[in-house]
């Protein structure tokens, strides 16, 4: 019986707990009530997986009210594997704040942070199922709220800095997106996305509101995506965040907007409108062009390694973009496969850095000099995660790689895929910055004496570490549901 | 404004309306304009308007950080765990039917329950908030 | 196959244990999985295993067949004596890199698809260039970072060319090809990369010197032997080769006669070995095949020597300057007599070198290429001289430099004795080798002419350096670096680079501050509207965010509209 | 051995002599390799050689060929040596004083 529910179930199970870790109070157990939560809910997405796999397409009615007058939740192949990926995430990464926490000078107020993890990951996972273009609004907006807040918990005083600024421009994006939904309501008269997608045909392709419509959504998602040149609010926002957070957000947060412009890009206005009708493509090519370079150019003089990983990931977001640009079943499989890996890498590297900084208190690339010696398990971790960053065969950067340049291919566009390789070689370049300094320099000689990290911030990081390379090897699960996912959403169009 | 005395009296005499008007708007939401989110403001304003005459230290005596948090987070886990409870009754989540015998009762009852939580939370966020900023000193 | 590990994968594998055994257990273990590989490999049965597929492609990770079985004794051999060779090291990177990438080599060399291959390929490039910054020196972690980039870069234009050839073919099988296309050119200049092509070839002098004492012991023997492989695989009969080829034998000559560094002498000469395999690769008859094979075979055991021989000294000197050694046999009497033998075994009848080199030579004579032939008996001669010769008056005798050492440690004698008596084994006992060739070709080395005229070559080139060294015509070895292709990046590129930011800067600089002073106005102007200035200007990065935002809104509603 | 054990040096440090530490006997070996190359040329009459080439037949080609290519070898990269050669530091100069200086 409770299986019929678990669309609903997979959002209420943190959405409860999130208030109960705060009346709870003490500190293990809110933690207890994490894990259980997000563990749950990472169950409730494994099920729901399989059965969209199954089944198909999934609907449920909120409320008990049909859409698309009510609230609908809706589970296509591309929504569930969001929602594995951030729910995926959402569980390896909770054991790990334990004791990343407590380092960062707010153990005593831990169940606040707890609560509002709870309430990010409700929020992601809610954009990932709603089928109601308002819902996903709302649900944007629990999770930025509560990513501010938990951005703003960074022990370095910039991270208020870095919270205030994502604030503003997250809630700019987010403006953008409920202002777009609004001219789309004015449009069409409905909310539902499926709906809206049916009755724009009517509305015309000439509109001038739905055109004003998408180009907010377009801009308000690339926002929040962090597209280059909108950016720059998320080097500051990854790097002074505490370590656990920098790695949750950046495997998940960004991941789902993605999905929303995806979402709406191909299901709701349809390829028809986004590419044939309006000149959506070219723009959306160079500027992924221009952000698989220059961020990862940037990278490479950086000296804090979390910084690194931030200018990192708007470059790979670059890789993402430019799946979705080429408009192909082809390019999307990639784009939606790179979400995955990507958020496998980044998770694992950033709680590998979390590791670091537990026993070092600094992320300096010249601080993690020679700290091979002393934390092997940890800096091999980062070579695993930074191999498959950079894209190296048996790793699942690679597998995303290799679909990008397949699609690239079958466009036709040989200069894509000189550029491709070449963005990687840079990658090359940022990766062994780090394993350079910390296999072959010597300590600093107050770092001589360096314990390794401990078990419950190194298992978590292994995890994905060996998922970097289990996908590597074993595509089918990940390739196949991406696969279905690009040619839905190509399909609907 | 110890020196205000009319304004003291006349906020003592005022404060019980003020509060039971926002009870009205809970209660009244399912049947006219109204519901959880303005009640939940009109109770909080009283309380302000009493700490604006009383000083914070005495409404925050009435009104403990402790409790605020609770009821802070208290109403949002009401709102949750009622979409739970119909789920186990054996309808969709936050479908209310179930929850009396007939269709009509059942939502009647699970909206008065979700406003409930709905103004609980509302009321509580913006004390909380009016106490942080009016505690609230440069360091 | 052990245990079903495919070889090559075995080492890597193995690699993870290293770092759990304590010192003298993991010499053991690091030596034991070499030759459990090797015997493993004596009785594998040829063909075509653990096939799979993988997207649409038929991968081949393993193929047994005469060509890749010699390389692959070959490469177990040189893994084996270079493990010994550095047993006296306690460097687990470098331990870890050294087995791993010997095992890297080993898999590419069965690899019996391209994808197979690039993984391969790319994994020499990663473990290999830990065992140059293994040196742990600022100019060695620069040299290997350069290494990085080319072996990389070749990694990539294989990858590049086998997508490529997938996407016209449909196959990325790894069997001879033909040029006429991107996709095969791209992967002839990926193999040449790695084989030290003529205007790619800087790598291998530039790193090989820079690494560490025992590292350069196993560079020497895989990279540029795999390289020699793959092209003897993929493009024999290639008549390109055998100029490039020629080219490669006589060219890295003249920079070995002056060259200081004796280590970069042995580099330079082992790019004009491979010369010899690469015009092997060219001619590409039956003969010549088993030539390029046997040549590879006997240059790594000979190559090998020499480097150990010299990173005996550098252990113990501290360095392989020719200026800066001299009289050294008094000292390290044991490793001069290696050294000889390993320059000996160059082609010195009774060694190694000779039963193989000839093969190519004759080959090469029998397809008719008379001046391809006459360079060749150029670059032989050459050889000897600076390989040989030289390497030998330069480190063990010429003028006493007065440096006064212990021999070398024990573990690097019985390394050195191994391969020189594996040297000699091969060069008295012919049909042993010839009998693990690929082809089927009869042939006798053991000629009188053969033997007379090899002596005349060699004795008459001892003779011109004896004549040079006497009346003084030999550069003396002087402290200086010699300049080469690699000019053009390292020098060059960086000056034009630097030019052209010159040139274009004052105005880049000027344009970015207009529009600086353009868009700060531009804000200021919004924030005078919307709100006091003292707070707003703190925000000023967030407006320019913002500013962004707008600007992008903008242009795509522009697009849109227009 | 065919070694080219010839120094023209004298050591001076007292320890234990070598052979080699002697002059003459320097040039003994200087004339023992010019002997061998005689001795090798007079050899030339008397086995049948089997040229694929032509000029690969003429007398003691081998030796005067491989004479000639060692001694070009040398000459040839010596002045060669002289154009190429730079200061050890070549290379280093530019990152150092972000200049060229050449």
């Amino acid at each position: 019986m409770l299986l019929a529910h678990l669309p609903a179930l997979v959002i209420v199970i943190p959405l409860i707990c999130a208030p109960l870790c705060v009346l709870l109070r003490g500190k293990d157990w809110a933690f207890i009530v994490a894990l259980l939560a997000t563990w749950a809910s990472f169950a409730c997405s494994v099920l729901l997986t399989i059965q969209v796999m199954k089944v198909g397409t999934i609907s449920y009615a909120m409320g008990g009210w049909a859409p698309p007058y009510g609230i609908e939740i809706r589970l296509d192949a591309l929504n569930v594997f969001i929602l594995l990926i951030v729910s995926g995430i959402g569980s390896v990464v909770a054991p790990y704040a334990r004791n990343s926490l407590l380092l960062e000078h707010i153990e005593e107020r831990a169940y606040m942070f707890y609560c509002a993890y709870l309430l990010c990951l409700c929020g992601l996972m809610g954009v990932a199922v709603t089928g109601d273009a308002f819902n996903l609004f709302v649900f944007l907006e629990i999770s930025s709220l509560s990513s501010y807040v938990l951005i703003a918990l960074g022990s370095d005083r910039r991270a208020l800095t870095a919270a205030y600024q994502y604030l503003v421009m997250g809630t700019i994006g987010a403006t953008f997106i409920v202002i777009a939904v609004g001219l789309l309501y004015q449009a069409t008269g409905t909310l539902n996305m499926a709906d809206i997608a049916n009755r724009l045909p009517e509305a015309g392709y000439t509109n001038r509101t739905v055109i004003a419509a998408f180009a907010f959504m377009v801009i308000g998602a690339g926002l929040k995506i962090a597209i280059f040149p909108l950016h720059q609010w998320l080097p500051n926002a990854y790097t002074y965040a505490p370590n656990i957070v920098s790695a949750f957000l950046a495997a998940t947060a960004t991941k789902v907007s993605v999905y929303i412009l995806l979402r709406f890009v191909f299901s709701v206005f349809g390829v028809e409108f986004s590419f044939v009708s309006l000149p959506t493509a070219i723009p959306l090519l160079v500027l992924a062009v221009l952000a698989m370079f220059l961020p990862s150019i940037v990278a490479c003089f950086q000296t804090n390694v979390k910084r690194v990983l931030a200018y990192s990931s708007v470059a790979q977001i670059g890789y993402m973009v430019l799946g979705l640009g080429f408009v192909s079943v082809a390019g999307l499989t990639a784009s939606i496969l790179h979400l995955f890996n990507h958020a496998l890498m980044k998770g694992a590297l950033f709680l590998v850095l979390g590791a670091v900084f537990y026993r070092i208190g600094s992320c300096n690339i010249d601080r993690m000099a020679g700290l091979a010696k002393q934390m092997p398990w940890t800096m091999a971790a980062f070579v695993g995660g930074g191999l498959s960053l950079i894209g190296v065969p048996l790793t699942a950067g690679f597998i995303s790689k290799w679909y990008l340049i397949l699609a690239a291919l079958e466009k036709g566009w040989w200069y894509i895929v000189v550029l491709i390789v070449v963005s990687s070689l840079i990658a090359v370049v940022y990766v062994f910055r780090v394993i350079e300094a910390a296999y072959f320099r010597d300590a600093p000689d107050d770092l001589v004496n360096v314990a390794e990290a401990p078990i419950s911030l190194l298992a978590p990081a292994w995890i994905l570490v060996f998922a970097n390379f289990y996908f590597g090897v074993e595509t089918s699960i990940s390739v196949g549901i991406a696969e279905r996912a690009a040619q839905s959403l190509m399909g609907a169009g | 404004m110890k020196e205000y005395l009319v304004l003291r009296v006349i906020t003592k005499l005022l404060l019980p309306f003020i509060l039971l008007f926002g009870l009205y708007v809970q209660f009244h939401g399912d049947f006219g304009p109204g519901g959880g989110f303005q009640a939940g403001v009109i109770f909080a304003a009283g309380f302000v308007l009493y700490s604006l005459v009383y000083g914070v230290a005495a409404a925050q005596k009435v009104l403990p950080t402790g409790i605020l948090r609770a009821g802070l987070a208290g109403g949002v886990l009401i709102y949750a765990l009622v979409g739970v409870a119909n789920l186990i009754l054996g309808a969709n989540y936050l479908e209310y039917t179930p929850l009396a015998d007939t269709m009509k009762e059942g939502q009647h009852l699970g909206i008065f329950l979700v406003e409930l939580g709905v103004g609980l939370t509302v009321a509580s966020v913006m004390m909380t908030v009016y106490f942080t900023f009016a505690t609230w000193r440069e360091d | 196959m052990l245990w079903g590990i495919p070889p090559g994968l075995l080492l890597i594998l193995g690699v993870l244990l290293v770092p759990l055994l304590p010192g003298a257990w993991r010499k053991a273990y690091m030596t034991i999985l070499p030759l459990a590989g090797l015997w493993a490999l004596a009785g594998a049965e040829t063909g075509v295993f653990y096939t799979f597929t993988f997207f649409t492609y038929e991968i081949a990770p393993v193929r047994i067949d005469g060509l890749s079985l010699v390389f692959g004794y070959i490469f177990h051999i040189a893994a084996i004596l270079s493990v010994v060779f550095a047993w006296h090291n306690n460097d687990t990177v470098e331990q870890m890199a050294g087995l791993a990438y010997a095992g890297s080599g080993i898999g590419a060399v069965f690899a019996g698809d391209l994808i197979t291959l690039f993984i391969y390929w790319e994994a020499m490039a990663t473990t290999s260039v830990f065992l140059i910054w293994a040196r742990r020196s600022d100019s060695a972690f620069r040299a290997g970072m350069r290494y990085l980039i080319i072996q990389v870069g070749s990694g990539v234009l294989l990858l590049s060319g086998a997508i490529l050839m997938a996407h016209q073919t449909g196959s990325v099988a790894f069997d001879k090809m033909t040029l006429g296309n991107l996709a095969t050119w791209l992967i002839l200049i990926a193999f040449g990369i790695k084989c030290a092509f003529p205007f790619f070839h800087n790598w291998l002098p530039d790193a090989y010197p820079e690494a560490s004492v025992t590292g350069t012991v196993f560079l020497s023997a895989f990279t540029t032997k795999c390289a020699v492989y793959v092209l003897a695989r993929g493009f024999p009969g290639t008549e390109l080769l055998i100029y490039v080829g020629a080219a490669m034998a006589a060219f890295p000559l003249f920079y070995a006669a002056i060259e200081n560094d004796l280590r970069r002498v042995l580099a330079y000469s082992l790019n004009n070995q491979l010369g010899f395999m690469v015009v092997g690769v060219g001619v590409g008859s039956a003969l010549a095949i088993n030539g390029v094979a046997a040549h590879a075979f006997a240059h790594i055991l000979y190559k090998s020597l020499l480097f150990m021989a010299m990173g005996a000294v550098l252990y113990r000197v501290g360095t392989v300057k020719a200026s800066e050694l001299g009289g050294l046999h008094k000292s390290m009497p044991l490793t001069t007599i290696f050294c000889i033998i390993g320059a000996a075994s160059i082609s010195t009848p009774l060694f190694a070198g000779f039963i193989a080199k000839s093969l190519t030579l004759s080959a090469a004579a029998k397809d008719g290429y008379p001046v391809i032939w006459l360079i060749l008996m150029f670059a032989s001669a050459g050889v000897f001289l600076v390989s040989g010769v030289k390497i030998v008056y330069f480190a063990f005798f010429a003028n006493d430099g007065g440096k006064r050492c212990k021999e070398a440690p024990l573990n690097m004698q019985i390394a050195m004795g191994l391969t020189a008596i594996l040297c000699v084994v091969i060069g008295v006992y012919s049909p042993w080798l010839y009998s693990l060739l690929p082809n089927d070709v009869a042939y006798e080395p053991y000629t009188l002419s053969h033997v007379i005229n090899q002596l005349q070559t060699l004795i008459f080139s001892a003779l011109a350096f004896a004549l040079l060294i006497r009346f003084k015509f030999y550069p003396p070895a002087v402290n200086s670096i010699y300049l080469d292709f690699d000019i053009t990046y390292r020098k060059w590129l960086p000056v034009l680079y630097k030019w052209i930011v010159s040139l274009v800067s004052p105005g880049w600089k000027s344009m970015l501050q207009d529009l600086r002073n353009g868009l700060h106005r531009m804000v200021a102007y919004m924030f005078r509207h919307h709100g006091p200035e003292g707070i707003l200007a703190r925000t000023w990065p967030t407006g320019s965010m913002a500013l962004w935002v707008a600007l992008l809104l903008g242009g795509f509603l522009l697009i849109y509209y227009s | 051995m065919n070694g080219p054990k010839h120094t023209s040096a004298s050591s001076s440090s007292g320890e234990k002599q070598s052979w080699l530490d002697d002059t003459q006997n320097i040039d003994k070996i200087f004339w023992g390799v010019i002997f061998l190359s005689v001795i090798l040329m007079l050899l030339e009459p008397f086995y049948y050689k089997k040229p694929y080439f032509s000029f690969e037949g003429s007398f003691g080609f081998y030796g005067w060929f491989s004479f000639l290519a060692c001694a070009g070898l040398v000459l040839v990269a010596r002045s060669l040596g002289r154009v190429f050669e730079r200061g050890e530091e070549y290379y280093d100069a530019d990152r150092n004083s972000g200049e060229d200086n050449r």
